[in-house]
């Protein structure tokens, strides 16, 4: 197999993860949430993607106050 | 806009971001390949001069396996053939990896011809935590003939490294009897 | 886009760059980027060196972001950050392994956990996405710059304690190299070195922090205290003298 | 024989001698704001072990077989961040659609774990170091094991945490990092156990 061969599989297997990355996080977001857990929404501003450090911290605050 | 004219324009946006990244990546690859393939070369070469003395050179480069030894040899990638300006064979250099919970060390130990004996270890690479305890209490005296390579290594503040170094220059010692033998 | 419209009043980029540093600096205030602030402040040095490479992810991955901001539709905008910040990280990656071959051993793996860093995401969701180019630089400069000195407070610590010095050269080799020895070699505390010493200065600081906020809110509340006392007495006072004045013509 | 002990050596080392959260400094974002709750402490780092050993099954051949032969090996980390992306979001489906149960316990981590440190730290490091595929599956496997006990333990010592009297400024987060200190210094004493390799 040339090089360029292995380069094209390589090239084409990183293209398909990505749309497989991007189609299952759209699919993620559209599919509803299960019937009985629509409550668990976790503060939606503070645990969204990155800032899950006060997510979990603030959230037990939260509850006891 | 129509459901079909966003899929399109989404799909045209990520090819977008997707060639420009590829684009981006694939430039800065040409402009440090070379610089990264050099620096190795000059870490080898550094590790060669420091064992073997200036006018050192490499001769030749095998891969462990083209010697075909029978011993254990898990550590050991290649193994230069050492040679002065005068074309003389000075010995052999075994470039040893290997990793411990404090991280990962990669050497080139230099061995001599005619005395058949261990001369000097360089590190290469050296991610232990204690890394300067390591070259300070174990390394350097080992180099300059206060440490005997076989015995023990012990309260050298840098135990684990210097056991790890141990094992790795034995094991290129054993391989270059081999070979000579 | 409120923001866009809002007049932007006068100093508004000093505010911009400085909130980065003091009010919301990523590491000691929204505690994000923590794996690296507490791996890589063994020396000042190489929390220079990851302070100085994250800025220049962050910055990069701001611009592009910011000026991308219209084309990339709302729902598919973290995977094409995270594809941004990826690439900008291996460029990073590639040039320091090329350049700055030390810091790239020192460094090790935190230079690709860049990408993971909340900060990078963080600032490109939150901010990068609906500001301009202008204003996103600016905010991942005081963003960048904050990381930097609260890794280099905590690298302070941790080496001044450790190793009872600083060296400098080690890892920029353009640097002669330099020892400064505070504390006599045998009398450091090797625990700083370790893990459990990183744990322990980022706790200490933080409680610090902690405790000045703290102070600073008691003072706050003792002086509106004292302010209400005053008006209640002053009441009192008029309520008084009004009494006077009412017997006094009787 | 050797060969299963070589790996049962791996695991345990990477789970206990060289802990990945207290002594590699992965994962440090959940593990400072693990919840008190052990339950979902315990779910999280249940996802984290999965997505971990999955991921590390991946990503070690797409690295040796696909692009070192291509020659492009510094794609890694973008490689990389993409399994382990695409990994959690098609687990997160796959729970959204199947198990509205587990979805309780486990649903808001799941996306957290995208910028979870360990997960990527342990296949770029793995890669890096030019470990085997079988020492990289123990690798990967001792370490979310030691994330997931290191989780549970540290959540149940917050409960305690939080009915003690610590003095106000040491309230949260600065007595919860000393506690991980005094954890650090305890499983540094396992270092004498076994050496890897």
């Amino acid at each position: 197999m040339s090089q360029t061969g292995y380069i094209i599989i390589a090239v084409s297997i990183l293209l398909a993860l990505l749309v497989t990355f991007i189609v299952s996080f759209v699919l993620y977001r559209r599919t509803p949430v299960p019937k009985g857990c629509e409550d668990i929404k976790a503060s939606e501003e503070k645990c969204s993607g990155c800032s899950h450090v006060e997510c979990h911290f603030y959230q037990d605050k939260e509850e006891n106050k | 806009m129509s459901n079909k004219k966003k899929y399109i324009m989404t799909s045209i946006t990520l090819g977008a971001i997707a060639s420009i990244s590829a684009v981006l990546i694939a430039l800065s690859n040409l402009a440090t390949k070379d610089k990264i393939a050099q620096n190795e070369i000059d870490r080898i070469n550094a590790g060669i001069t420091n064992i073997f003395g200036k006018n050192a050179v490499i001769s030749a480069q095998k891969s462990i396996n083209e010697y075909g030894l029978t011993i254990d040899t898990s550590y050991i990638s290649t193994v230069y053939t050492v040679k002065n300006n005068e074309n003389t064979e000075l010995g052999l250099a075994f470039r040893t990896t290997g990793s411990n919970s404090y991280g990962k060390i990669s050497l080139l130990a230099g061995f001599d011809k005619t005395t058949k004996t261990f001369m000097k270890v360089s590190l290469i690479i050296n991610e232990q935590s204690f890394a300067s305890t390591l070259v300070d209490n174990y390394v350097n005296p080992l180099n300059n003939g206060d440490l005997n390579i076989s015995d023990k290594p012990v309260n050298v503040g840098a135990t684990r490294g210097a056991e790890l170094v141990q094992k790795m220059v034995l094991q290129a010692q054993d391989a270059a009897l081999e070979i000579w033998k | 886009m409120e923001v866009k419209k809002m007049k932007r009043e006068k100093g508004y980029t000093r505010k911009n760059f400085l909130k980065g540093i003091v009010i919301e600096n990523p590491l000691f205030v929204s505690i994000l980027g923590t794996c690296p602030a507490l791996a890589t402040t063994k020396s000042i040095e190489a929390a220079i060196g990851m302070g100085l490479l994250f800025t220049i992810v962050l910055i990069c991955s701001n611009m592009l972001v910011s000026l991308l901001r219209k084309l990339i539709p709302e729902e598919i905008r973290t995977p094409a950050y995270i594809v941004i910040i990826a690439t900008f990280v291996t460029i990073v990656k590639m040039f320091t392994n090329a350049f700055l071959s030390e810091l790239y051993s020192t460094l090790g793996v935190f230079i690709s956990l860049i990408v993971v860093n909340c900060i990078v995401l963080g600032r490109a969701e939150a901010y990068a996405s609906k500001n301009n180019v202008f204003d996103s630089l600016i905010d991942a400069l005081g963003m960048g710059l904050g990381y930097m000195l609260a890794l280099i407070t905590m690298a302070f610590f941790r080496e001044l304690l450790g190793l009872g010095g600083f060296t400098f050269g080690k890892i920029f080799q353009f640097i002669p190299l330099t020892t400064l020895q505070i504390i006599p070699k045998g009398y450091e505390i090797k625990m700083f070195q370790t893990p459990a010493g990183a744990f322990i200065v980022f706790g200490l600081i933080l409680a610090v922090l902690a405790f000045i906020k703290n102070r600073k809110a008691e003072l706050k509340a003792n002086i509106e205290k004292r302010e209400k006392i005053r008006k209640a007495q002053e009441a009192k006072e008029a309520a008084l003298k009004a009494a006077v004045n009412n017997g006094g013509n009787k | 024989m050797n060969m299963f002990i070589a790996f049962l050596l791996a695991i345990i080392t990477s789970m206990l001698v060289d802990n990945v959260v207290l002594s590699r400094f992965y994962g440090i974002c959940p593990f400072l704001g693990v919840s008190k709750k052990v339950k979902s402490s315990l779910g999280m780092g249940v996802a984290v072990v999965f997505v971990i050993i999955l991921a590390t099954v991946i990503c070690w051949p797409l690295y040796n077989y696909v692009l070192v032969p291509a020659g492009i090996p510094y794609l890694d980390t973008v490689a990389y961040i993409l399994v382990i992306a695409s990994l959690v979001q098609l687990v997160g489906l796959f729970i959204k659609k199947y198990s509205p149960g587990l979805y309780k316990t486990l649903g808001i981590y799941l996306p957290l774990i995208t910028t979870n440190c360990a997960v990527l730290g342990v296949a770029q490091s793995n890669t890096d170091q030019g470990l085997g595929f079988v020492e990289s599956l123990a690798n990967g496997l001792g370490t979310s094991v030691g994330f997931l006990l290191i989780i549970v333990v540290f959540s149940c010592i917050r409960v305690r945490l939080e009915s003690s009297n610590t003095p106000k400024a040491f309230k949260g987060l600065p007595i919860a990092l000393i506690t991980a200190a005094i954890m650090a210094i305890a499983f540094m004493g396992l270092q004498g156990l076994f050496v890897r390799g």
